[in-house]
């Protein structure tokens, strides 16, 4: 069975986390990361120019943030689907990001294991977090 | 007398560049640790991921340095909540305050923690955020550490005054220490740098520590 | 008059335990840094190295682990260098001056720093040693912040007297500031905590500061 592969856009300030994320993600049968964004309002750009399946968006980047980004993005298009990825661990982060129309949120201390396993549960139209998320709400 | 008077007031603007100084220095080092250690061990990890999942030889040497590199980012975290309120910057008082407050409840559990947070905290500015957390973190801890209260209450009113109350019921201590701790002395020093005031006293069943403040 | 000088006395101790507290912050955290993530970043470079030579696909994801260990190992080294005297512990006072200095000249390379130490710096112990890096490098940061020194001496006498001198040719302050730093209040702190005395003053074309301690 033939199935397209999960076109994802990686937005994060830092390139080495980028870099990181590209790598892993790549090892991953079915993903591929098809554009990469520095700041929020890159990443909103690179939406509308390639809707990706998937957009992992990080909070803290120069600009409006993050958060702004996921608001911007899922008010172009209701069906976006952003998964936040933070350096944050709070509760309060995920309910925003949530708020803002996030349907995942991983905190960058989980295991990067994780990050695969909340984008497959994202695809399947579900909501999620990285395990240490959900025992902080 | 005078000459004496402008030592004392000398000595206390001295105190109070120390403790400018201490937090200034806890800030830098979080914010290195935070984005320099935080991003690239966040970066190790995946790249040593997938490493670890290339079904070649080097798998097992990937998923070591993914695990070390958990274990680095476990103790980043210790490092910077010990160093910094992890949510003061980006959220705000209330948001920290109620982390700071799920983490006594987590650690104690039999001790009843309450939070009250009403008015307005938009009226407190960053500099008034860190020195109000900062209070409240050692009235916290002194009411722990010198009782054993069965709740501790904190109260939090913002507008144009802001009235911060922590009170526990372990115990009433009625002969004021006049050996004052470091605690008592790095709030006294805030608040007075606000032009606030302090007060610890007795009440009901244990003691009471309130700061008011007009904007 | 009794009422000020003992809360003059009260402050002048808090003040003494405030840069007790504040150098025993900074020692918990470089020790904490320095074990846990001085072992552990050395351990993920090694297995990333090996990765880097296995000649697989993953080759490539090993030397960039090992890169970005590499670069997270020197800025480690860069916040333990500020926060605590690197060499002071395994190599002592001397050693680590001699560090001190050479970065001064690293960074200054048309300023002359000259550093002359005699008699047995064994009769230094580790807490006198602490005191006296810090001072000196508070003399070192003030000759150069507060003049433009072409030769910068530093002295250290040890044994029964320990006498500390750092005298810079960057001109002569007369009018001793009477609104002092926390540089000089720093080092009036440690040199009374240890019962030795401390001045300041013009020599030739510059300043002399200068530590007398009798063990
Ligand atoms: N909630 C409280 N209940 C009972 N006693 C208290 C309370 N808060 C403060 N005290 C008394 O006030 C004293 C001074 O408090 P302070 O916080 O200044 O010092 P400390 O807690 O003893 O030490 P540290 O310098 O580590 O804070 C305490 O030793 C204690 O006797
Ligand atoms: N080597 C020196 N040459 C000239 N002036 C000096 C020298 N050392 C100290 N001073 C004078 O003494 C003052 C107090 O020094 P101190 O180190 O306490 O404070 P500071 O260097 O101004 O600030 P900081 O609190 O950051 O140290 C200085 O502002 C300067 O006027
Ligand atoms: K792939
Ligand atoms: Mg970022
Ligand atoms: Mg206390
Ligand atoms: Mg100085």
């Amino acid at each position: 069975m033939h199935m397209e592969p999960i076109r994802i856009l990686l937005a994060d300030d830092h390139p080495i986390v980028r870099e990181g994320y590209l790598r892993l993600l790549e090892r991953q049968p079915g993903l591929c990361v098809i554009a990469e964004a520095c700041d929020g309002e890159a990443a909103l750009e690179a939406f509308l120019a390639h809707s990706p399946d998937i957009v992992l968006m990080d909070l803290s980047m120069p600009g409006a943030g993050g958060l702004a980004a996921v608001e911007a993005i899922v008010s172009r298009d209701p069906h976006a689907r952003v998964i936040v990825v933070s350096m944050h661990q709070g509760a309060i982060f995920a309910q925003k990001a949530m708020a803002a129309g996030a349907r995942g949120f991983v905190s960058k201390s989980s295991p990067p294991e994780e990050l695969v396993s909340v984008i497959s549960r994202v695809m399947s139209g579900r909501r999620a977090l990285s395990s240490d998320m959900a025992q902080e709400l | 007398a005078g000459a004496l008077q402008e030592a004392l007031d000398a000595r206390s603007e001295l105190t109070r560049r120390l403790f400018t100084v201490q937090e200034s220095e806890r800030r830098a080092l979080a914010r290195e640790l935070h984005d320099e250690f935080g991003q690239c061990l966040t970066a190790t990890r995946a790249l040593a991921t997938a490493v670890a999942q290339s079904g070649e030889t080097t798998a097992q040497d990937g998923s070591r340095i993914a695990e070390i590199s958990g274990q680095m980012m476990q103790s980043l975290r210790g490092e910077l909540s010990r160093l910094r309120p992890p949510d003061l910057d980006e959220l705000g008082l209330d948001a920290a305050l109620e982390r700071l407050v799920a983490g006594w409840r987590g650690r104690l559990p039999n001790v009843r923690f309450v939070l009250e947070l009403t008015g307005d905290p938009d009226t407190i500015t960053d500099d008034l955020a860190l020195s109000f957390y900062r209070i409240t973190q050692e009235c916290l801890t002194n009411a722990i550490r010198h009782g054993a209260p069965s709740t501790v209450r904190v109260s939090l009113k913002a507008g144009e005054k802001i009235e911060l109350t922590v009170s526990d019921d372990g115990g009433v201590r009625k002969d004021a220490p006049d050996a004052e701790g470091l605690g008592l002395l790095g709030i006294r020093e805030r608040v007075s740098a606000l032009g606030g005031t302090f007060d610890l006293s007795p009440c009901q069943a244990g003691m009471r520590a309130s700061v008011h403040l007009s904007l």
